[in-house]
């Protein structure tokens, strides 16, 4: 093994010992993901997005398969925050899992009660907190679609949250200026960005000649719609090199399998990279895409992942 | 979510769940079987030993260049520990099992086993009816056996809709006298469904417990009846999956929990095989009454707190 | 053959004979198409998009093949709108062609320079405002990004145009609400809408460490996108039934490759179906799709075409 | 673009394009030769008898459930009207030519041809040097034989990297007693490029003609080696493609037309085969001084008209 320091910063206060983690609802909470691979060898594992409360989720069908991606319309089932402080946590900090937490609301206040909840506790080393849902004081629309919905609630979360945790904020590519709202989110005092979410999709079944998905859309994730994904995290960090943008470290996601793929990522300027749909492909992809990563940066004579990052704007 | 892994340790499944193992599995034979497909693959470790009847394999096909990314599972018919090789019984049904019955002898396919909450097995001797439709007997022969060294007896109910798509109707009769056939079409064995013969053979051996595999409104249908004759219903589900594993939270059902509580629980990891009266049959594929959680899907709801 | 009626409309004036078109810029002007498919078998063809002036397009390298999908970046090359008039027009009249011409501008009055050259013109059966290009006048936001930028060219565009000719508004799903969009075009008189034109995507070359494409982003087409496509389809046909848009035909594409996907525009309301990318891979994918779609509307017990369009949302 | 259409009439490429065939094609041989790979198809049609030397070939690899949509472009090497067969040699490149390379013989693929312009024949008799890089000389000893057929002369100089990348310096020999080989790590012929042989080749010959097929930067070497020493220079370039058959505009090069004018040129319909002297080498990549249309890509011009 080449000898790259891996190290990847989460937030100013905050260095992981590298930069691979998990898409938030791709891997649980870790317990059946840890079979194959060691949760202490990521970067962090970004849980399932959390409510404050307990939610069922959408019916089935939740999924459908499409060209080299899928669709799925899960609709945050979970126990809520509480249960997963109680039950999930505490494993989680006995494996040495490093856990970002993925929180959400159907308002603001939900969001920043979900933060508090988090304060001080042991094997949390950040927030994600996913704006990609539906504000329901808001005429449903997504928080991360409007700018001020996105500032308001990143604010919210930076306030309640322990402030020795770094937020993140998840953002959708389902916008017309990507940009936009991460400058709202930075403003707000987001300590990261996450991008991207799912794109929102759907299939018709030619069979029962309904949509296929009980939610009828659903969200596109999966290595088909890694061009947009990596767009994505281009834009937002050549606002960032151009000030337009607070400076903050990019969770880079979204259809990435292999060392190569995360590489485009941290090029366009991602610190770190999330791995999603592709464990379901293949769950020991964490430990492949890692040794890949430190491979390829070492074969372009890079020493460390931070002289990657963003390299793509810069050129030789 | 941990409740579903309790649910692995409670009394309904009481076989342990081992640890599955990825491995790209060499195919050793590929080969039709009526209107089915016969697979065996050499899993290279341990993973045959570890197998119970119900548990399943999820395949990933076509490799990196494919775009097919999600995995395909399927009951483990048979494990040989000795040869370290595992056999599955297939239909073709869409793209991906189209590709596999494509594949040749020699090619790999990435493989996870064993999977899921298997049959559970009584410590002594019972009295079992096995009930299948098509490929779902594939993994009935295996229990039979095991429930046979236990000192019990089992009979069979397989039913398809024609023959061709009935499996193992020979490897029945070499285990027990008391098979039923039936067919849709009447094409082979009786004319009709597997709940036709199923009371007179629960009754004939005096059966205690029912285990099932088979389509949704069938492992319904098995459950009523065997419900009705005081027999334990075990139903293995084929709900639509895309990681196999526990980690997608695609493949639930609404399964009511030992506090009466209805929740959608992972048929990959909670089961596929279920306690039968504990499924909501009627109730898949919707948010039913009294389902935890289900409130907060509406968005105009009080706020929870 | 089955006994399908396929005829499709294009406007309330012009039927066709079949709703299978080319996607404008994958045909070019159908001159080496008609080599594997004869052009008047297709219901229409869509030309490449014309300029009122000749136009070099991008520097190469212009594309990269991405899963399922490929990126391009032309930068619509054309010798424009007069040379079509007098070179290409009259030899597609000629071969029974029915054309759907695209026109561009980079601003308002180069769209409505174009498509008033069309006035009259045989072989023309429609325009379309491939008004998914970057707006010069409007700090170069792209025109279907913005209502009143899309209202305006549209309005610009049917005023110039000869009324007999329906005038299609082609959209991007790079916007936050596609149904704002579409709701302003027809409001502006669009005839049609032609949906999805690429998503903005790019590449970094892991070798070069440089952005793959010389034009840094590109658009994002083929299978992979087909989810986004349907969706756009799906919720703009659903504002047309709830009345918020109003209702014109639809030509959907984005990703189709067979009868199948076909019928699932058509299910989710298009009236016309447009193949692009897959002509790539398969140049006689028009005659194929047609027959498929046919067959596949057969099966389903549908007896027009027409019966079909939107059936995803009303059920049996 | 009728101008594209118009140029494969043009003087410099005098044979007709024929009209391409789209088909299934079977494989009737794939096997390692050096570096390379050779690949027989089946076209089952009168494709062969229409191949001119420098004519391409475009294959979708993979089938319906493959995430690779794009054609992959290669010199037909040779053409065998009697049995209907084409012949390819490629290299493995990327995801593509490694997943032609799996395939078996039997397995079908997508095929057109013949596709391009190919290089221009002069009816009488010619004394013509064939310079190639690499699998480039693919296309050439077809060439060869046409221009020996009508009484004329060639000589050939072949380069690669190294001696398991040069392909056909037997066939070379075979035709010709003019042979210089030439690989960059000297590993057989002389050490060096392929230019350091061509002035030698081009006075022993007299050579009034020069065709070259390899890398861009080969090419344009060639060009100025050949005009310098008055012979023309026919080279066939390998830009990327997404289809071959003219209709996406990926492929295009900064050529300069007969008015003086450059225009971007499709490389698959007026190329591959170019005039050397009229390709903008150098610009290649980029919006050139002169380019027709360049002034419009500028957003803040003053508006056309
Ligand atoms: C526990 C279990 C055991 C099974 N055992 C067998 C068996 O022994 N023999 C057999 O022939 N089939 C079995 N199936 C069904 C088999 O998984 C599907 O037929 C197969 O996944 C279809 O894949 P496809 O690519 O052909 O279809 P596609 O429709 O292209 O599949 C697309 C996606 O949907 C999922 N999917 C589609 N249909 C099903 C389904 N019925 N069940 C689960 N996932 C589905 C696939 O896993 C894949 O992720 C079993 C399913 C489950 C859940
Ligand atoms: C006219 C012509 C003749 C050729 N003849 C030969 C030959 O005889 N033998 C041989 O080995 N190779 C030949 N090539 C190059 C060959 O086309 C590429 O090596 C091949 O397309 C790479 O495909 P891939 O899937 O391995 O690479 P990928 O990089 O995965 O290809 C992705 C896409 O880019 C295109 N592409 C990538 N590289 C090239 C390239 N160099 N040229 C054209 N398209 C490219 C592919 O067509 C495909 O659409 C020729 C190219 C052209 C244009
Ligand atoms: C089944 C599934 C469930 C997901 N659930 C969540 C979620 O709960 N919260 C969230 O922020 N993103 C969720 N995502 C989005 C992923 O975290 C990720 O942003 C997206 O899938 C793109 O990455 P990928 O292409 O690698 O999967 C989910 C994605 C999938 C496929
Ligand atoms: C190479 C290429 C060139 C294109 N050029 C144009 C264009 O000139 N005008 C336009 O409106 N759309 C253009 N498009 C977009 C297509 O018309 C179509 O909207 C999009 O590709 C989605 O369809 P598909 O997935 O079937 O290709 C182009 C697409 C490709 C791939
Ligand atoms: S299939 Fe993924 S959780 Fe069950
Ligand atoms: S490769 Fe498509 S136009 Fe040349």
């Amino acid at each position: 093994m080449s000898n790259i320091d891996m190290s990847a910063p989460l937030g100013s206060h905050v260095t992981l010992p590298n930069p691979v983690s998990t898409a938030s609802g791709c891997a649980g909470y870790g317990r059946e993901l840890h079979r194959f691979v060691p949760l202490s060898s990521l970067g962090t594992i970004t849980t399932k997005t959390i409510m404050p409360y307990v939610r069922s989720g959408r019916p089935t069908p939740r999924m459908a398969e499409t060209p080299s991606g899928m669709l799925n319309s899960i609709g945050l089932q979970g126990s809520g925050i509480d249960h997963f402080v109680e039950h999930e946590l505490p494993w989680l900090a006995e494996q040495g899992a490093r856990v970002l937490v993925s929180i959400a609301g159907e308002r603001t206040e939900e969001f920043a009660e979900a933060a508090a909840r988090l304060k001080g506790q042991p094997g949390v080393v950040g927030i994600e907190a996913n704006i990609s849902c539906p504000n329901v004081a808001n005429r449903g629309l997504v928080f991360a679609c409007d700018a001020s919905s996105a500032y308001e609630t990143v604010r919210a979360v930076r306030d309640a949250a322990d402030p020795a945790q770094p937020v993140y904020a998840k953002l959708t590519p389902d916008v017309t200026s990507i940009v936009d709202i991460a400058a709202a989110c930075t403003q707000a005092g987001a300590d990261g960005l996450s991008m991207i979410n799912t794109l929102l999709g759907m299939v018709v079944d030619a069979d029962t000649l309904r949509p296929r998905l009980a939610g009828t859309t659903g969200g596109l994730s999966g290595p088909a719609i890694r061009p947009v994904a990596v767009r994505c995290v281009y834009q937002v960090y050549a606002a960032m090199r151009a000030g337009s943008v607070r400076k903050v470290p990019i969770l880079g996601m979204g259809g990435i399998t292999s060392g190569r793929d995360a590489l485009e990522f941290v090029l366009a300027g991602a610190s770190g990279v999330a791995l999603g749909t592709v464990l379901f492909n293949d769950p020991s992809a964490p430990v492949r895409v890692l040794e890949e990563l430190e491979s390829a940066l070492a074969e372009r004579d890079f020493t460390s992942l931070q002289q990657a990052i963003g390299f793509a704007h810069t050129g030789n | 979510m941990d409740r579903e892994i309790q649910r692995s340790e409670s009394p309904l499944s009481r076989q342990s769940r081992p640890t599955p193992t990825q491995s790209s599995a060499e195919i050793l034979a590929l080969e039709p079987v009526g209107a089915y497909h016969r697979l065996v693959l050499d899993t290279g470790s341990d993973v045959a030993a570890r197998v119970s009847p119900g548990h399943f394999a999820a395949l990933a096909i076509g490799g990196r260049d494919s775009s097919m990314l999600l995995r395909r599972a399927f009951s483990i018919h048979r494990a040989d520990p000795g040869a370290g090789s595992i056999e599955l019984v297939f239909a073709v049904h869409g793209r991906g099992t189209k590709a596999l019955a494509a594949h040749h002898v020699g090619d790999s396919v990435d493989l996870i086993a064993p999977l899921g909450t298997p049959f559970p097995l009584s410590g002594g001797p019972v009295a079992a009816v096995l009930v299948a439709g098509g490929y779902g007997s594939a993994p009935m022969f295996g229990l039979a056996e095991q429930i046979l060294d236990r000192g019990g007896r089992v009979g069979f109910v397989l039913g398809a809709a024609s023959a061709d798509k009935l499996f193992g109707v020979g490897l029945a009769r070499a285990l027990t006298p008391h098979v039923a056939v039936t067919t849709d079409d009447g094409s082979y064995g009786s004319k009709g469904r597997v709940t036709d013969p199923l009371p007179g053979m629960i009754r004939e051996l005096g059966a205690t417990e029912v285990h099932s595999c088979g389509p949704m409104p069938m492992l319904r249908a098995v459950t009523e009846i065997a419900t009705a004759y005081g027999a334990r219903s075990h139903t293995a589900v084929e709900e639509a999956m895309a990681c196999g594993i526990g980690i997608c939270m695609t493949c639930v059902l609404p399964v009511v929990g030992e506090d009466g509580v209805t929740r959608f629980e992972r048929s990959c990891t909670a089961g596929p095989v279920f306690d039968g009266t504990k499924v909501r049959w009627e109730d898949a594929g919707t948010l039913p009454a009294g389902l935890e959680g289900a409130d907060a899907m509406n968005p105009h709801r009080v706020p929870a707190r």
